[in-house]
């Protein structure tokens, strides 16, 4: 019973303000003159014929959410390696850190190129421009985590002789794990940016590359129905992300809600 | 749109001088822009012009669109299917051309030194790199293909940036690449051999661009235009007889290397746009799938 | 008590010495980290690895670099970056710690728009370009859209998990003893919130930073990335390099100045506490 | 079971009523457990009354002093702090927290940590001044001011936090276990203050221990709770004197009976537990 | 004024030397404060003695503790363990903190914190069931196994602490002040556990509090800190019989004279700030 109210009330919540934008726009736009404009009614009436019954969905959408998640698990993994390694000892840190912030501040356009000198033009090259955004929130956010462990906590597994690879999965890495887990939801949605940037580049598919194409073709509703379809895919993603949040940070939820009293 | 038609001041002599933007890339393509410029033929019809860098159709037809550019550089394929969607765009004088001759023309297609390939025909079931997908580059090269009796349909086409396919070309990531100057000469130095001249396949005397204006700007300041295209086909012209001046001049806009203005084949600036050259080629992107339905080429020629 | 006295003084002294050996210390590694770096980038080209056509070794894109010292354009491109950069991110950095807050405070909002931004975050900023140009043409204030909606997810994002971590005893506390929405929002929730807000602006300046050059590249207005876009589609590589270093150099200067920040905010943080206890 | 629950109306010490917990029953749920922490708490206390609570570990004494500080909502029943139901922290009170460590501001040095309530209440920087030095002097802390909570020993924590609690001038005073990380002797000092504080402002107190002597020491009434699921299981009036003195008031006869009475309780509570 | 030091090197039980503390001094420094915690410490620990500490809050107990558990490094003086001087947390110690809600993983059952460091010390499954099982029956934890810490009330997480390190079954037991949060009745039978152990095991045990009754009545020694800095003010060697009993002990004379003295000392320590 209870459960039920939640998950409709939850639904509820999640779909009121979108549905309330959509109307908004639906409204304001009904009869847009402007070209890039177009009334949302001609955008979502398009929907279906340029994503659903045709198959871009299998040879666009598809390619592109591979590329994504291998660009993404392959960041986390990096992020959260080389995080650890550089938030646990100040001096890998001092040393790395000028390197990567001027790594950082280079935006993807011009970081292509080089990319493509090293992976070739194929999905390497586009994983490794998603990998090359994704990588910096998570990136950072674990060295803020890592750094941030309780001193407590550190000295009993030091006690208690928990060291090694226990101690960085017992302590640093579930220590760090809610700003870890911050850190990539911020690069998924990055990550999904990074994936329509790489298929400005060299590309014959992709949704980004859809996208693009619609654009410098002038098909403007389609490429609305793109961007729209973008914003699907970050919310699916985004909630599979909080699945996986509620299943990790199990214990983080429950700790905050017991600290404010136990009843929701 | 909000406004920046007046700050354009599009059409409305200030103090004489009318303030003109126009949207181009700095490419060897539009050397007659900033020529005229400098020479003063804008000046001459009381045309004050700022030239805007953009990197193509992303920011060049909404620009015109919006009245923030009164003028833009574009190729006519681009126009042509913009056209096709409704958007009211006309040319108003011709970019640049081919310069019509097999082998000596400003862009072509390259394969690595040492590839088999030895014609047009053979690139069938290959990669090809081209700058933009569904534009004149692959368009044309189906052309070339067509020519030398190759089939065009399976042709691989990938998109990579001009300035990224010599590079590409000499690691073998394509088996080809259309390439235009300066990057053409840069990856012949390299040793890339040309198959095909495919402006000079498509069409004779292809002309590949236009710049270009609003119907609405056309109706609303037909004075303004007339002067703008005056200026613009003298420039065209003077750069076509001029071509020492042309080059000397990329060395401004552009940060073309000085060694390699020098080689480098310019397009031909005859003034004038190739109708028929134009209409076979919005023939070929109906026959390709570019547009829906034939588009005739009247409507956006002056 | 009197030891404590009697041992400030000196202590104090030694404190500040051992504060300046270790950010000394730490400056010189960092250096060092980056020589590694050009020393990498020099050495890559030469033995082959790449063609020194496309990537050309550090020396030469160093002698770029100082010819491009050399231009008056130079600096006034960098001058609009900067200027479209740093006013993006003010506005984005603003914005996003007001919305957040707000979000963030108000369980009911938070629940309510999340979806929303789950929905709007990943929209990438260069699909708004035609918007933007369209809407504000190609001057400033068309980078200023696209800096501000790329880099305001950052912060915002960040804001709202760092308004989430407060400490709920604290917070308790700062109730009971009466402290109103206002002051335990100044009092408790800011500071719990500040790391997390350091670190999303540390975000969103790369970000602001990436995008006003992307706008710049794309758009053409003026800037370093319109500089960047020449030197392309001339084929100047050496000079794209010279560049794209720059951007670089201006990402490390950002985050310089966010670590002197974080010092100065956060120096009762667990994670600085220990570092100058060590 | 529960027939050792006590209903009262009215405050035992006979002033008017200023706190009345009436049937309060708290669950904590979630995470696969569920705690019945608090089964069933009515009691009152009089306005200006020092009242103590024991009460075996875990027995739920936390739950209902956040119940009565309005922080936490019972499960059922309900708090009436003047009249008025409690649904959220009433003005002008005061709570020494178990977690002492955790409800310092870090970011605070111990002299901000004392001034901020005092600031939320607008009192004028002089007054502030008097307050936080008579306060941290009180508790023996007068020279760390301008250090920060965590460069403090656990105990000179707690005592900052109680120094917070009795600067604010609170009318209710709320604390929980606050003598449990100091020193036999600072445990002494600070009952005293409390008690002095306690007369001096007239400030209803509820003070929370696990220490039998203090609580028959420093109370008016000490609320013997029974372990979880809680019952009140005593309430014992404690009839000494009201001038107490470390030695006299400890060794008086009178203190042994009381003591020895809760202590009673308090193993009965234990039982009570066993037999569940 | 540091005339009260005693040097030792040499157990006071008579026992091969396990623990030495030589000359440590430790001075924190840091944000603009620079506190000299403790001036100078010198005693000797012999193998399977139970020590009991204690001093006025902020002595530098903690510190100390710290110091011997290899935590912190001494500003001078050293540490020696077995014969080799202590620079890292020794193998076969168990800790139990001051903070000992800090030191819980939050992220991890009850169960799963007691067993964290019996799978590093890589105990087969069943030897670690059967310790965790004792240790949290020991400590009247066995029905909480599954619970989260902080799902616990403080006295509970406290008792979860100490039953990590005795199911660790360690050499060297350090506990700082462990059973602060305790009821009164639990606090007795965890001291009577902590006896049993030390007799079981022959564990050496440095027992930090600030219940004299508690030092007197569990220790072999009690060690007392005066205030900061700290020196050690007296070495008290308890000597009531090995069989102790909550009742018959406490009652004893010799018990209340050595309270006496211990409580005197305290005093003094105090006063001795006062002075300084
Ligand atoms: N947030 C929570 N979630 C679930 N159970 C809880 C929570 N807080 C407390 N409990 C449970 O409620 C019971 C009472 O806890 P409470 O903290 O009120 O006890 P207490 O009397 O203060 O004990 P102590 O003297 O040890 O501090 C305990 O059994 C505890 O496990
Ligand atoms: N991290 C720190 N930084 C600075 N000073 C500290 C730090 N930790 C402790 N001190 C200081 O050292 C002194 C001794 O602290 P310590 O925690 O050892 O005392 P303690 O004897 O354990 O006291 P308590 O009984 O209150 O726990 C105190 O004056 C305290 O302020
Ligand atoms: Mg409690
Ligand atoms: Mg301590």
């Amino acid at each position: 019973m209870s459960l039920v109210r939640r998950i409709t009330r939850s639904t509820v919540a999640a779909l009121a303000l979108p549905a309330a934008l959509l109307a908004l726009w639906w409204v304001l736009s009904a009869d847009s003159e402007s070209y890039y404009l177009p009334p949302l009614a001609d955008i979502l009436a398009n929907v279906d014929d340029v994503w659903l019954f045709s198959d871009r969905l299998s040879v666009d959408v598809l390619p592109s959410v591979l590329r994504l998640l291998g660009g993404f698990l392959l960041a986390v993994l990096l992020g959260v390696s080389l995080g650890t390694a550089i938030g646990s000892f100040r001096r890998v840190r001092a040393f790395c850190e000028p390197v990567l912030e001027f790594l950082r501040a280079i935006p993807p356009p011009v970081l292509v190129p080089v990319l493509m000198l090293f992976a070739g033009i194929g999905d390497a090259m586009k994983v490794l421009v998603i990998v090359s955004g994704c990588l910096w929130p998570i990136l950072l956010n674990t060295v803020e985590g890592v750094r941030a462990v309780d001193e407590v906590l550190v000295e009993t597994s030091r006690c208690y002789g928990v060291r090694g690879p226990a101690r960085l999965w017992h302590l640093v890495l579930r220590s760090a794990s809610p700003q870890i887990v911050t850190g990539m939801r911020q690069g998924l949605s990055v990550g999904i940016i990074l994936m329509v940037i790489s298929e400005m580049f060299a590309a014959s598919n992709g949704l980004g590359f859809s996208i693009i194409q619609f654009q410098r073709t002038f098909a403007v509703t389609e490429m609305w129905t793109g961007i729209l379809l973008l914003g699907v895919l970050g919310f699916l993603l985004a909630l599979l992300m909080r699945l996986f949040e509620q299943r990790v940070l199990k214990w983080y939820f429950g700790l905050r809600q017991a600290q404010r009293g136990g009843s929701r | 749109a909000c406004g920046s038609s007046d700050a354009g001041g599009s059409g409305e002599k200030a103090g004489g001088t009318a303030k003109v933007k126009v949207g181009a890339i700095p490419i060897v393509d539009v050397a007659p822009l900033h020529l005229g410029k400098e020479k003063g033929f804008f000046a001459e019809q009381g045309i004050d012009v700022e030239v805007v860098n953009t990197t193509g159709g992303a920011a060049a037809v909404p620009g015109v669109v919006s009245g923030e550019f009164d003028f833009a550089f574009g190729n006519l394929v681009s126009l042509i299917v913009a056209r096709s969607n409704n958007l009211p765009l006309k040319a108003i004088a011709e970019g640049n051309s081919s310069t019509g001759q097999q082998g000596k023309d400003f862009g072509g297609v390259v394969v690595p030194k040492d590839s088999p390939i030895k014609s047009a025909a053979e690139l069938s079931g290959k990669t090809v790199a081209v700058n933009n997908l569904k534009n004149i580059g692959d368009t044309t090269v189906r052309a070339s293909i067509r020519k030398a009796g190759g089939d065009p349909t399976n042709v691989k086409f990938v998109e990579l940036a001009f300035p990224d396919m010599p590079a590409a070309v000499a690691a073998k990531r394509v088996d080809a690449a259309w390439i235009v100057e300066p990057f053409f000469t840069v990856a012949q130095n390299q040793g890339a051999r040309v198959i095909a001249s495919n402006f000079v396949d498509t069409a004779p005397n292809l002309t590949i661009s236009a710049y270009f204006t609003t119907e609405k700007n056309i109706k609303q300041n037909p004075d303004l235009v007339k002067r703008f295209t005056a200026a613009i086909e003298k420039s065209l012209k003077y750069a076509q007889e001029h071509p020492a001046e042309a080059r000397a001049v990329l060395l401004k806009y552009t940060k073309i290397d000085p060694t390699v203005t020098e080689k480098i084949t310019l397009p031909s600036w005859s003034g004038q746009i190739n109708r028929e050259s134009v209409q076979t080629m919005a023939d070929l992107m109906l026959t390709d799938g570019l547009i829906k339905q034939k588009v005739d080429v009247s409507e956006l020629l002056p | 008590m009197t030891s404590t006295t009697t041992l400030a003084a000196p202590a104090r002294k030694s404190r500040a010495g051992a504060a300046g050996r270790l950010l000394g210390g730490s400056a010189l590694l960092g250096v060092l980290g980056f020589a590694t770096f050009v020393a990498l980038l020099e050495v890559v080209p030469r033995i082959g690895l790449v063609s020194p056509d496309y990537l050309p070794p550090a020396s030469r894109i160093g002698v770029a670099l100082a010819e491009l010292v050399g231009e008056a354009s130079f600096w006034t491109a960098l001058g609009d970056t900067v200027r479209g950069w740093f006013l993006g991110l003010v506005i984005a950095v603003v914005l996003g710690i007001a919305v957040g807050f707000v979000i963030g405070t108000v369980p009911v909002l938070r629940e309510f728009t999340a979806s929303t931004i789950e929905f709007l975050r990943p929209i990438p900023s260069v699909a708004l370009i035609p918007l933007a140009v369209l809407v504000f043409g190609t001057d400033l204030r068309s980078v200023l859209l696209l800096v501000v909606y790329a880099s305001f997810w950052q912060v915002l994002v960040q804001v709202l998990y760092g308004v989430q971590d407060v400490d709920p005893v604290a917070q308790e506390t700062a109730r009971t003893f009466g402290l109103d929405r206002w002051a335990r929002m100044r009092h408790v929730t800011w500071p719990t919130a500040l790391p997390y807000v350091l670190t999303g602006v540390r975000l969103a300046a790369a970000v602001a930073l990436i995008l006003a050059i992307t706008a710049e590249l794309i758009i053409g207005a003026p800037g370093l990335g319109n500089e960047i876009g020449v030197a392309q589609s001339g084929g100047a590589i050496p000079r794209m390099y010279a560049l794209v270093i720059v951007t670089g150099l201006l990402g490390v200067a950002v985050n310089v100045l966010a670590r002197r920040l974080e010092r100065w905010l956060l120096s009762w943080h667990p994670s600085l506490r220990r570092e100058v206890a060590a | 079971m529960s027939s050792m629950t006590q209903t009262q109306t009215q405050s035992r010490t006979g002033t008017e009523v200023l706190l009345d917990v009436r049937g309060v029953r708290k669950v904590y749920e979630g995470h696969g457990r569920s705690v019945e922490a608090v089964r069933d708490l009515t009691f009152a206390v009089g306005k200006g009354d020092l009242v103590c609570v024991v009460g075996p570990s875990g027995a739920g004494k936390t739950t209902l002093l956040k119940c009565i500080a309005g922080l936490l909502a019972p499960t059922s029943g309900e708090v009436v702090l003047e009249g008025r139901a409690v649904n959220g922290p009433p003005p002008g009170m005061a709570v020494v927290f178990q977690e002492y460590g955790r409800s310092l501001f870090p970011w605070m040095t111990v002299r901000k940590n004392v001034e901020l309530p005092l600031k939320q209440k607008k009192l004028p920087k002089a007054r502030r001044e008097e307050l936080i030095h008579t306060a941290l002097d009180a508790v023996g802390l007068a020279d760390v001011q301008s250090a920060y909570p965590w460069q403090l020993s656990g105990g000179m924590q707690q005592r900052v936090a109680i120094a917070r609690a009795i600067a604010y001038e609170p009318h209710i005073l709320l604390m929980d276990e606050p003598f449990a990380a100091v020193d036999a002797q600072t445990r002494a000092d600070l009952e005293d203050l409390v008690r002095s504080l306690w007369h001096r402002l007239g400030v209803t107190t509820l003070f929370v221990t696990h220490d039998i002597d203090e609580a028959v020491y420093l109370g008016q009434r000490v609320l013997v709770l029974s372990s979880s699921p809680t019952v009140v299981l005593d309430d014992v009036t404690v009839d000494l004197p009201d001038e107490r003195d470390q030695l006299t008031t400890r060794s008086s006869s009178r203190f042994a009976e009381l003591r020895g009475h809760v202590f009673e309780q308090i193993q009965r509570a234990k039982k009570h537990k066993a037999a569940a």
